[in-house]
């Protein structure tokens, strides 16, 4: 029959490559990693969908005219979707614990020498055969190791949307990976006797110093980078409506409602570069190799400044917090605290870790800014 | 090769001033909060009234709460679990 | 005076234009159901509101640069609104009744027999002076008959979109009118026996099972009907998200702000196709008449099934519980428990009718998909 | 009326491929909740501790239904609280 | 080195002009009268952000690709943000204290002298060389004299969208000083004893009376004024979904999530438009003065008109709550109380005031639509 | 200056034909609501169940705030109110 032949030469079944059967198996190995991993499940479950759903066949979800399509280009390739969870994510940072002990900014300075050193790897990787990166393309890359979604989504957007699929899936599985990855380096890298070290418990911050901080970020910000001036500056605004108290409807629902709903268009936006053609090549093994190779180096790059500084300094520093300056916040400074308890069951590392990660984020978004403007 | 080697420079070169910059801009942000927020901070300390209304709002709560002892606890809880279906502080950094 | 006159000359009364008026009265008309009638007030309220401004002489809503337009052209002829609130009813749907008793898909499928009769209703409609339904049309008109909002305007926005006000409108109405035509139908096609039917009290579901249907669904969907992913993919990625237990706050967006933001703006955009050209003429009588038939024929075949599956199964199947299969959830399974109590006060049939009841959901899902398929 | 008639045929089709596709595919739908889910059901039953808080949950539910003084002044208070938070009635027309 | 000279090339500092360094400066003033001085929080705390962001060099966040640019042309030169704004206000007024006493409507009226004579006025600063204000300008300057935000934002992007910013930062500064602005006058120009005069109580107003009220607004304005009827039809749209008791959840998020993520965006896509050429100019100081202009004769006139109704009336009426008539909901309302109190410690003219301040926001809605229909 | 004379004359004109536009529509409404409405408030007051739940509710807060022993039909109605504005678990499917 003329209307069951056409309905066949419909299915999914009559029309599937090979390339987009994988990509959705991806996506379903995504969705199981959020689910039942419970890795970073806010994005990757949104993510891993988008993923199965633009590799449907016939289904024109990435197409012109196609729903992921249409997420895609308002969305992501405007900036304007991490830009709006960046803000979020101001609105709910709170900068006591780094402005109580201004010092771990160095922590999160150290910790990015893992991007910068990834972007010399990326470059290296180039000796393989099949593999081309450009500089543009290994700036992309070598962000991951600043284990902050948005940003690592908002540069790959700008330098490298061919490989966004990759750099995110990467970006979002090390940052659930850290309680993994981080540890060992660690422990390699302090001695016992570190590990066990008390830190004095931080002053009071006052509100004024709240208020006045991601004003003073952002003026610094302007003077001397102003290509990280998007991602600081959405991040600061969002800080400010949750420190000035006068504007907390806005701050909540930044913090709420309006990140919820960027988020799952965001998942949904960023799985629709995972197709077939971009995501399964040589390039995207190099991206998840050099991935793991920027968290660990700047796990190491923070641990080892962390104990130089408890060298120099007149206040013990626990080199262990030096591990969460690569943000990944709150999951780095949890581990801190955790590797810290094992050492001493009466070491409560949290707080003091609290500073170097938030550090960190910032640490990136400069880092993001200086390879904008480099680069880009 | 050449175009490789040059590559490598330029990805060098963007590895050293990176960092530099990288510590630079943080450090001055050291400075910034040693000089202009301790000093903000010591010629704007928490107004005694914020505080005493801070407390009023705690009492507040208490009286809003029932001041039954017993109560107390069971607001909390009751409060915890619904942060926990609607707000999730501390899941919620992973949004990024 | 000049001034006194130009203010005259852009007055409404100056330039009213008959059809407006009576578009007015029409949407007037949906203000009084939803409010004073209890009509599916989320929807109407907003639609029939939507119809009086678009029909407002000089103020130009629905023309380029109005509100109306924007919204229509950004939310509803891409698609994304109807996507967005099928997500959001994903999210709060349960389907444990379903799968504690998988049979019950049976009579969701059979209920979308209203659709299919009632395309072919449409075709003979044109034997009419004056109605012109192509297949594309008709099959716009029948999908009423699936009595699922979302997808009725979805289809109508891809097939037809100058019926589509016509079309939401009947949806809409027909879906409020449901505690009035079904329980007719129900009690001429049963007896009394048949209505006090008890039914054995449903197994526990598991987690995982509630986990694993939505993508059951969508991976079938993918396969066998690529056409009807937007839809079933939408209501998966909601349910899913519902489901998974690791992404609550998203699911609570979208079971709240999200859709509830989506539903203001979707009844605009909807309201905004109610002009006078596009709704007064005989072929809206023709969709209205139409629509009653569609809800009827569709109540009557989910009925009947039930009634052959009682006979067949081993397990007793109350046939009332047919006439949820036409989804308009959970007004048609509440329908289906207060017949049933009627007949046997100690007879609770709401859980069973909840099983057919979301099956007409996908069931009307996947005849839209195939609508698509075939005539799209 | 030679066009009408066609139009009947491909109605009539449609109505027909459409119906047996969409029995097809619930039927489908049957199968694969018959097998898949079911053993799934069995391999991962709900683990014990879920069961504790599922019946924890149930019970509280049980509480607020059925009036135990402790837990429901409790919901008052988060109610409450939830309004001060969300609602804020008196500085709302501010936003404009 | 060359690439650290990139690096300072690609500073704020190597490239600041003085105009952006002045407006940055104006912007962390409107963030300091937010905050510190709870000038209109929630609108000027993102306006003041978006002015710092505008004013950045080289980081085009109001280029074409920017954020502010997007947030500008998708939400303000539209409508939609002041628009959707306005419905969220709706849904937030209670019309209740205005049905119960309709005079006071005069007072509402009264009060939008101070738009027509600062109209007037507008046209009269053309004599001062440097500023040209057109017909168009003006009206759009005028309109700060109705102390309503989002009206003003709605009207300056119709007829002045270049002077925007500068009618933006006025409107919302005088209404957040309304509390000072307003007493000397009021007590200028009532004795005491008028100060002292106590109301009668208010009748009571039925359910039906405030469903029927927004309807009934909305078909006068479509009789005698379509152009107001996309401010009024939203503002009545919100108001309705309030008052019918059906779709509280679509008046709940109009009324919170909805207007705040809206707010966010508003004041930065507001702030946008500070740009240095736009703002620093005479001009601005001529709308910042006429602003004031225009508050005090909206003031004036309302507790004028309240005297002479005090006198023609058979029931007494404090003129103090004619100066609620200029809106600025509910802070008008507020002062009359407070200044009432002044003078009698037993009279609450609270409840009395929001009628004629909820009057004045239809008034000013009127006031703009005839703008629109004589000089758009 | 002939122009600005011009300019004068049509502001002028403005603000006449505005106030006399905006105190007749305002007027107007004045009539809706003494005519239209008042009439509507007789014909369909307020349903005595509508009132006595208002009273109710009324009790409800002071209760409330007061922590009188009614406290559970308090938090009765606080809490299906807060379901109503918030979740309506019944009624949200109607979204669709
Ligand atoms: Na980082
Ligand atoms: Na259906
Ligand atoms: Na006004």
């Amino acid at each position: 029959m003329d209307s069951l032949n056409k309905l066949w030469l419909s299915t999914g079944l009559a029309n599937f490559e090979s390339g987009q059967v994988i990509m959705m198996i991806v996506g379903c190995l995504l969705l199981y990693l959020a689910i039942a991993r419970n890795f970073e499940p806010l994005l990757l479950l949104p993510m891993g969908f988008g993923a199965i759903l633009t590799n449907i066949p016939l289904a024109g979800f990435s197409e012109v005219g196609g729903l992921l399509h249409f997420i895609y280009y308002a969305g992501i390739d405007t900036g304007i979707f991490p830009l709006i969870i960046f803000m979020g994510v101001g609105a709910m940072t709170d900068f006591g614990a780094l402005i109580a002990n201004p010092k771990t900014l160095l922590l999160g300075a150290a910790a990015q020498f893992g991007i910068f050193a990834t972007l010399f790897g990326a470059i290296a990787l180039n000796a393989i055969p099949g593999i081309e990166f450009t500089l543009k393309d290994a700036s992309a890359i070598a962000i991951i190791g600043g284990a902050d979604g948005p940003t690592a989504i908002f540069l790959a957007s700008k330098l490298a949307p061919e490989l966004l699929g990759a750099i995110a899936v990467a970006a979002y599985s090390y940052m659930a990976l850290v309680p993994i990855i981080q540890p060992p380096i660690m422990r390699a890298l302090t001695t016992e006797d570190e590990r066990k070290i008390e830190m004095a418990q931080l002053r009071p911050v006052t509100k004024i110093e709240k208020i006045v901080f991601p004003l003073g970020v952002l003026m610094m910000t302007i003077f001397f980078l102003p290509s990280a001036t998007p991602l600081v500056g959405m991040f600061c605004l969002g800080n400010l409506m949750r420190e000035c108290g006068v504007v907390d409807r806005l701050s909540s629902t930044a913090q709420n409602e309006l990140i919820n709903i960027t988020t799952i268009f965001l998942g949904l936006g960023v799985g629709s570069k995972l197709s077939a053609e971009a995501f399964l090549n040589i390039e995207t093994l190099g991206i998840l190799g050099l991935g793991a190779v920027a968290f660990s180096i700047g796990t190491a790059s923070g641990v080892l400044m962390a104990k130089l500084m408890n060298k120099l300094s007149s206040t013990p520093i626990n080199p262990l917090i030096g591990a969460a300056g690569v943000s990944a916040v709150p999951m780095a400074a949890r581990v801190a605290n955790k590797v810290g308890l094992e050492a001493n069951p009466h070491n409560f590392l949290l707080m003091h870790a609290m500073g170097p990660n938030v550090a960190g984020v910032l640490g990136s978004a400069v880092a993001a800014g200086i390879l904008l403007a480099l680069v880009g | 090769m050449e175009h490789l080697n040059q590559l490598f420079v330029e990805a060098g070169t963007l590895m050293f001033a990176g960092m530099v910059f990288v510590f630079t801009f943080l450090g001055l942000m050291i400075v910034f909060i040693n000089v202009v927020l301790k000093r903000l901070a010591i010629k704007f300390p928490d107004a005694v009234i914020q505080t005493r209304s801070a407390r009023t709002n705690q009492k507040t709560k208490q009286n809003v709460d029932g001041v039954s002892p017993n109560v107390v606890a069971a607001i909390t809880s009751a409060v915890t679990q619904y942060r926990k279906q609607h707000n999730q502080p501390s899941s919620t950094h992973k949004t990024k």
